[in-house]
């Protein structure tokens, strides 16, 4: 059979920075097929020449059998596209229904816009993702992971021939993704191609025929995923030998069970608001506590409340033993606590800024000396930390927006990280992160709590979460309901903590 | 914008590098052209006249590119102008000034700047406590501003003469105008504050993406309020010596369209609309740009409406170099 | 149809539609008229435009509808302000424009409105001119005009009034004529910019007092004698510019008068009695030179 | 609201406090107005105030689109002057020449301001700055700097001095086309739904596939024609093509959209609730008017200029205090 797109000899160069250099992809009718690759191998910036969002330097691009000259989403879209891009490309403002079927609305007398047939064919395409909300609230007002299954829906929904999907999982937990997995083996059964970028390799293994992989802006191979490992895909990815990856092991990082006892921060029936309605926890000195939950279930509020960010409604926050209300962040930053943000872009990156303004932006107040900021010591820093953090970018700087979005992830931490605080919430660490840099970043947080800190780790990643935490305090609704500790911390364990809340409540 | 136009980053150097300058050619191409053209051109006094005129523009602009670098805007500091104009010659004319006209003098410096902070702390806490969009919140004392001005003259032109105050519109250093030095060395101030300083880097960051800056602990309020009210004080200074250059003062007319002249020379500078940008020299290229246009199409006798077209499509031109260069 | 009638009584609901408050002649009129109003017996509305033709229609139909018995009306332009002029008449209200007049071919006094109280602002424009023709010793006249507003009626007549006149004698010419926007301000500067490209002016033609003070500062500041080798000359009558002419650093201006309340005031109580008004209420605009400025000055604005 | 099965009151002020703001000042202010003033309520006084005001809704409502597109049209004030001169130049051919010829060189203006933007890519509110210095210059220009006579004889002035069955002013019925026409367009139509997309991310819009430059396109042709329309009535209504009108129009325009809800930034706005917006700030000057007839304080301009200030103060302030907040929404830059 003849592939349904071809793409071979790929350049692209950003401002004489090559971010191609020689990619090519081949994907078969009616296959599920995986791209991957570091954090910055390219794969996104593929997929949007592909969609014609970028024009290529150079290179061949053949669909369905024409040769094909995108120049414009759109065209992609006509041409049998469908494209769900790694940020969210959604509309916040707009109401669910119009972001599900905007471009090719339901009408009658041929102009005017048909509501109730537009709401009725959202609710019926969510419903096949499990969602049953209000498709006329606007989008925003619903979690990150809403927004991400909003947005597959609107792809799966587009009758295309291919549906590219950018790192679809980024946001979702688990259950979330079996739906997914569920939707792309539908699509897959009716002759739909599916490219499938993500950085969780287990996943390829369960709905993938073949796998295409990158590194530094080339394709270093195509193969049936049947035919290779977990190692070897890493190994290719790294551009590494296989053996002498298993021979550094990728340790397990599970957390000890030492005995902690110095409080260093305790969470007393705090409410923010419905989201947040009774939140309790205690966090020691060497200490990862997870907080697990499903979507929605108030972790991120969580966060906030300890941050700063949301005025405490009720309920007392105790940092070292004395009473804590911060009314900003600064306050927080002040009591040397840290929130790295699970929105990237809207709440993390200044995008115009250079990686060493990003970097030090949260630690200016200590860089002061005569009344500026010390040039000398925010260099030293930065250098500092873009090595020990293995950052990739060409110099400090460059602006963050041209980092690949693992890399702006690695510069947000370090923001953290060089702010030397006692407390770092994280929240959703490593979405978007290769699987080196994951492990990278999961060893810094290890180092981290062994110097005597603490952290609170809020991922949809279960397995991140049992692996890392001390401790699991579970939420549900705004409570927190349950707390795991070790060495109860299996899988299983958080998935049935979770399951028995969901049955609990209609 | 980022991620759909950043494609057009890829340009030969030759071009960028070009358009790095745009303003500069611009300001190249005015002057070439008005070295031909314009009768008596090169020569001090024109310098100087042109000094002088574009001070107060230059003052204005710079303050609103700080404004604009936090992704807001300032309408009222026309109005602004206008106040603490009026207010200066209100003081040093009162029984108290007459009196003592050394303090009458400070306080006729002191106060309609005083008047003009409280004003920036206005606009200030409207945008940034009741979260109020710029354009509205200044559009508040854009209109209302001018009024008070005018009720507290009743309307009526000012006019004085008091060679210390005139100085600051008329007293020169070196040759040139003292207003021009003056607005050399808040753009040096100014440079250092948006460059070196943390409130310059928060101003940044805010402008780039505000809720970044907050999260980072970056004291968004504080740092808003303190650009607005920047602007303001700076605009009360240009109304100071638009009245003292005049030896008198006119709430009606005092800083009238200043707002939109501001804008432009901050534009044209580099400034972005959306904020993150605060070239504090490309305002006062911009402000020497737009006083150049005026300069040359009135010198050489271009009728006021053809005049307004010949700025529209200048504005135009310096800004189209300007954007094609930032993407 | 005639004009609407005016019943004699003691107190009257009168409409005074200003068009803008931006200078102090404007300032100046409004004032008269509230002087006036009390001496006058009028309850007044006062409105004021800002600037807008079309705002100013807008508030002489919110009088209407307020019914006022008489309407004062200064009309921003010629042409804009005619349907407030028939929507008044419509009304039954008798109208007197006031310093400007409206397009005589859609609008006529004694059967529109009743009359026109003013000056001439061509005829300001022209004696302007005929002074400087008179009094100007040099053999070459080089002009610099700084007109008005760009495209008001006062800017339009000033210019055509002076322009016509003085370009008949041959002595004279003018270089450069550039709007002021009656400001003082711009008035200076643009004077600034105008004598760095014409050194050699040596009379200026402003179309207001205050653009006049403005070109005088610029002439100062650029170190030439305004009054000795520059002749300064213009319109309206202020107290500066009387000052000016006292300390001889201005020629001549031309009085226009503001002060139309009293003049209002009267023409109207012989409205109402039922004596037939002349169509235009002339005032008589002094001329004020070195002669007798200084006596006037008291009473200047 | 319309883009609701059932019309659902509680849902639509939970997402709307903003635009029911408006509607509660609105009618505060006329219940104020009533009260206090004779013939406020007469006949004279509504038609009067509505044709008036005719202009200000059609240009407002023209703003409005391009607001909702994230972008800002300063350009209104001199298009319409110089339409109502172009308007004023046609008269002698009548209502029907004159009238579309004007508002498609407003539109001409339009569209060049979205050409600069949309392909220069300059910002709208540059390029609109621009427009309006130009189009001011270009109306003094072809006006000779002279207020412009229309015909009397012909059928032009009946648009804006006479009514419909002696009823309605015709302004008014053709302002009514236009809001009840745009408002179908925004909200049931791609292209509305489009504009709003655009305002609301333009970045995610152009990864949709949505034609954002069309509705770009279409959003300042439309505020350039609208300002058209708003020309054409000052030449009808006021029997003169103006060039020196429209001065501050523009700034109205935007304090109508705003006051009545819309966002600035685009992609949340209401075309009913700017038509109250701009009769709430029309209003204003209608009840200073009244109130200096009171003469229990007859306000000098200046007065007038600060009240003025205070009330958008304090209409802001009931906006973002007395009611909620924003409808629960994360706000992409
Ligand atoms: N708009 C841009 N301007 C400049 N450089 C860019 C731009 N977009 C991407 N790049 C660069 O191109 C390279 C490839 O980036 P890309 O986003 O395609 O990586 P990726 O494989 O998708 O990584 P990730 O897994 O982190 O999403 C990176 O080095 C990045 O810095
Ligand atoms: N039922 C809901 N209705 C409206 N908005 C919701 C709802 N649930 C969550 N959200 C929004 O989604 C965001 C994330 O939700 P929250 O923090 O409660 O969940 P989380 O457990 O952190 O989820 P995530 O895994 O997506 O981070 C919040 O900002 C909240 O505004
Ligand atoms: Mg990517
Ligand atoms: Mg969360």
């Amino acid at each position: 059979m003849a592939p349904l797109l071809t793409m071979t000899g790929i350049k692209k160069h950003f401002g004489g920075v090559p971010a191609l250099r020689d990619a090519s992809l081949e994907i078969e009718p009616g296959e599920v097929h995986a791209l991957i690759g570091q954090n910055g191998a390219g794969k996104s910036t593929l997929i949007k020449i592909l969609t014609g969002l970028y024009r290529r330097d150079e290179g061949e691009v053949e669909f369905a059998g024409a040769p094909s000259h995108l120049s414009s989403p759109r065209g992609a879209q006509s041409a049998g596209i469908a494209t769900i891009y790694q940020e969210l490309n959604l509309v916040p403002l707009r109401s669910v229904s119009e972001n599900v079927v905007m471009g090719q609305e339901p009408k009658s007398f041929g102009f005017m816009i048909n509501w109730p047939e537009a709401h009725r064919r959202t609710r019926e395409i969510l419903s096949r993702f499990g969602i049953e909300i209000d498709v006329t609230a606007p989008l925003g007002s619903y979690s990150t992971a809403i927004q991400q299954l909003v947005a597959i829906a609107r792809a799966v929904s587009m009758d295309a021939k291919l549906v590219i999907m950018d790192e679809p999982t980024s946001s979702l937990d688990s259950s979330e993704v079996e739906i997914l997995f569920g939707v792309v083996r539908e699509l897959k059964s009716s002759g739909v191609s599916v490219l499938y970028v993500s950085h969780f390799l287990d996943e390829l293994f369960q709905i993938c025929d073949r796998v295409t992989i990158m590194r530094d802006g080339k394709t270093v191979g195509c193969r049936e995923i049947a035919d290779t490992t977990k190692l070897d895909l890493i190994a290719a990815m790294l551009g590494r030998n296989a053996d002498e990856i298993e021979a550094e092991g990728l340790t397990e990082l599970a957390g000890g069970s030492a005995a902690f006892d110095e409080v260093v921060l305790d969470v007393d029936h705090v409410a923010t608001g419905p989201r947040l309605s009774e939140f309790s926890m205690s966090l020691h000195r060497g200490e990862i506590v997870g907080l697990g939950g499903l979507l929605g279930s108030g972790r991120t509020e969580a966060a906030r409340s300890i941050f700063g960010l949301d005025p405490l409604t009720s309920g007392t926050l105790r940092l070292n033993g004395r009473e804590f209300k911060p009314a900003e962040p600064s306050e927080a930053i002040r009591a040397r606590i840290a929130f790295l943000t699970e929105d990237r872009k809207a709440e993390g990156i200044v995008p115009d800024m250079s990686v060493r303004e990003n970097l030090t932006l949260a630690l200016l107040p200590s860089l002061r000396r005569n009344g500026q900021i010390d040039r000398e010591r925010e260099k030293e820093l930065v250098s500092e930390f873009i090595r020990k953090l293995g950052i990739k970018t060409s110099h400090m700087d460059q602006p963050i927006r041209e980092l690949s979005g693992g890399n702006q992830q690695k510069v947000l931490l370090a923001r953290w990280l060089a702010t030397k605080p006692d407390i770092l919430i994280l929240d959703e660490p490593t979405r978007g992160v290769d699987v080196g840099a994951k492990r990278e970043i999961q060893a810094i947080i290890r180092t981290f709590v062994d110097e005597g800190h603490a952290v609170i780790l809020i991922s949809s990643e279960f397995e991140e979460l049992v692996e890392g935490a001390n401790r699991i305090v579970v939420m549900h609704e705004g409570k927190s309901v349950s707390e795991l500790t070790n060495p109860g911390i299996t899988e299983n364990a958080l998935v049935r903590a979770l399951a028995h809340h969901e049955d609990a409540t209609p | 914008m980022t991620t759909v136009t950043s494609e057009e980053t890829m340009r030969t150097d030759y071009t960028s590098r070009l358009k790095d300058h745009g303003g500069l050619i611009a300001l190249a191409i005015i002057l070439v052209f008005n070295i031909l053209v314009t009768p008596n051109f090169l020569h001090t006094q024109t310098l100087a006249v042109n000094i002088s005129q574009v001070a107060t523009i230059a003052i204005v602009a710079m303050g609103m590119t700080l404004v604009i670098a936090t992704g807001g805007i300032d309408l009222s500091v026309g109005a602004v102008m206008a106040l603490s104009g009026a207010l200066a010659p209100l003081i040093f004319l009162s029984d108290f000034g007459q009196a003592y006209p050394v303090l009458g003098l400070i306080a006729a410096l002191l106060f309609p700047l005083l008047a003009a902070l409280v004003c920036g702390m206005f606009n200030g806490i409207i945008v940034s406590v009741l979260k109020v969009q710029p354009i509205i919140a200044t559009l508040i004392l854009f209109i209302s501003g001018r009024g008070i001005a005018q009720v507290l003259t009743n309307g009526n032109l000012q006019t004085f003469s008091n060679p210390e105050f005139s100085y600051l519109g008329t007293g020169k250093i070196l040759g040139f105008p003292f207003q021009g030095w003056l607005a050399l060395a808040i753009a040096c101030l100014l440079f250092w504050v948006v460059n070196r300083t943390i409130f310059g880097r928060y101003l940044l960051a805010i402008g780039g993406n505000e809720r970044a800056a907050r999260l980072a602990g970056g004291p968004v309020r504080g740092v808003k309020i303190g650009a607005y009210v920047i602007c303001s004080v700076l605009s009360g200074l240009a109304g100071l010596i638009v009245v003292a250059i005049n030896s008198a003062s006119d709430a009606a007319r005092n800083g009238n369209l200043m707002e939109l002249d501001a804008i432009a020379a901050a534009v044209v500078g580099g400034a972005l609309l959306q904020g993150g940008k605060a070239p504090i020299f490309g305002a006062i290229l911009g402000a020497v740009i737009i006083q150049l246009v005026k300069y040359t199409l009135l010198a050489n006798g271009v009728e006021d409406e053809v005049a307004l077209i010949a700025k529209a499509a200048i504005i135009l031109a310096a800004v189209y170099i300007q954007q094609a260069r930032k993407e | 149809a005639g004009l609407p009638p005016l019943e004699q009584k003691d107190r009257y609901k009168v409409g005074f539609a200003q068009m803008e408050s931006n200078n102090p002649w404007r300032i100046a009129e409004t004032k008269s008229f509230h002087d006036t109003a009390e001496s006058c017996g009028w309850d007044l509305i006062a409105t004021d435009a800002a600037g807008s033709a079309a705002k100013q229609v807008a508030d002489v139909d919110s009088m209407i509808a307020q019914g006022i018995d008489v309407l004062f009306l200064p009309p921003r332009e010629e042409k804009p302000l005619i349907p407030a002029v028939k929507k008044a008449k419509a009304a039954g209200i008798p109208t007197f424009l006031v310093d400007r007049s409206v397009d005589p071919n859609a609008a006529k006094p004694g059967e529109d409105f009743v009359a026109f109280l003013g000056s001439d602002f061509i005829d300001q424009g022209r004696r302007v001119a005929e002074w400087t023709i008179a009094n100007f010793k040099g053999d070459k006249g080089i002009i610099v005009e700084l007109e008005g507003t760009t495209g008001s009626s006062p800017a339009n007549d000033r210019k055509k009034g002076f322009d016509d006149r003085i370009l008949e004698d041959d002595r004279f010419e003018i270089v450069a004529s550039q709007s002021g926007d009656f400001a003082r301000d711009l008035g200076r500067q643009v004077m600034e910019t105008l004598l760095q490209a014409h050194p050699d002016v040596n009379i200026v033609y402003a179309h207001n007092d205050e653009m006049a003070i403005g070109a005088i500062q610029a002439l100062e500041l650029a170190g030439r004698k305004p009054g000795e080798d520059v002749l300064v000359v213009s319109i309206d009558g202020t107290r500066d510019a009387l000052q000016a002419i006292i300390d001889g650093k201005m020629g001549v201006t031309v009085e226009s008068s503001p002060f139309f309340g009293p003049l209002a005031c009267e023409t109207m109580k012989r409205y109402a009695a039922g004596e037939s008004i002349e169509h235009w209420v002339q005032v008589k605009d002094r001329i004020f030179t070195t002669d007798n400025a200084a006596a006037n000055i008291d009473e200047a604005y | 609201m319309l883009d609701q099965n059932a019309f659902d009151m509680r849902k639509y002020i939970s997402r709307n406090p903003q635009s029911v703001a408006v509607w509660i000042a609105l009618f505060v202010l006329i219940v104020f107005g009533l009260l206090r003033y004779d013939n406020f309520g007469s006949a004279y006084n509504i038609t009067s105030f509505l044709n008036y005001n005719a202009m200000f809704i059609a240009i407002s409502v023209g703003m409005c689109f391009v607001i909702l597109t994230g972008g800002i049209d300063l350009s209104v004030g001199s298009v319409a002057a110089f339409t109502s001169v172009v308007a004023a130049y046609l008269s002698p051919y009548g209502i029907e020449v004159a009238m579309p010829l004007a508002i498609l060189s407003g539109v001409g203006f339009g569209l060049f301001n979205a050409v600069c933007i949309v392909f220069g890519r300059i910002p709208p509110f540059i390029a609109t700055l621009a427009t309006m210095l130009g189009a001011k210059g270009g109306s003094l220009v072809i006006s000779g700097a002279q207020t412009i006579a229309v015909d009397w004889g012909s059928n032009f002035t009946h648009l804006g001095m006479e009514k419909a069955m002696g009823i309605v002013p015709w302004t008014i019925v053709l302002v009514g086309i236009l809001i009840i026409g745009l408002w179908i367009v925004l909200e049931m139509t791609s292209l509305g739904r489009t504009i709003l997309a655009v305002g609301g991310g333009e970045d995610a819009s152009v990864m949709m596939g949505l034609k954002v430059n069309r509705a770009k396109i279409f959003a300042y042709a439309l505020s350039g024609g609208c300002a058209g329309l708003a020309g054409v009535f000052l030449a009808s209504g006021f029997g003169a093509g103006q060039p020196l009108e429209g001065v501050g129009w523009e700034l109205s325009a935007i304090a109508s959209v705003v006051v009545g809800g819309t966002l600035l930034t685009g992609g949340l706005g209401s075309i009913p609730a700017t038509v109250a917006g701009a009769l709430l700030l029309g209003l204003v000057f209608n009840i200073l008017n009244f109130e200096n007839g009171k003469g229990w304080i007859s306000f000098s301009a200046y007065w007038q200029m600060v009240i003025r200030g205070a009330f958008l103060f304090a209409v802001i302030l009931f906006q973002t205090r007395v009611m909620y907040r924003r409808p629960n929404v994360e706000f992409a830059k």
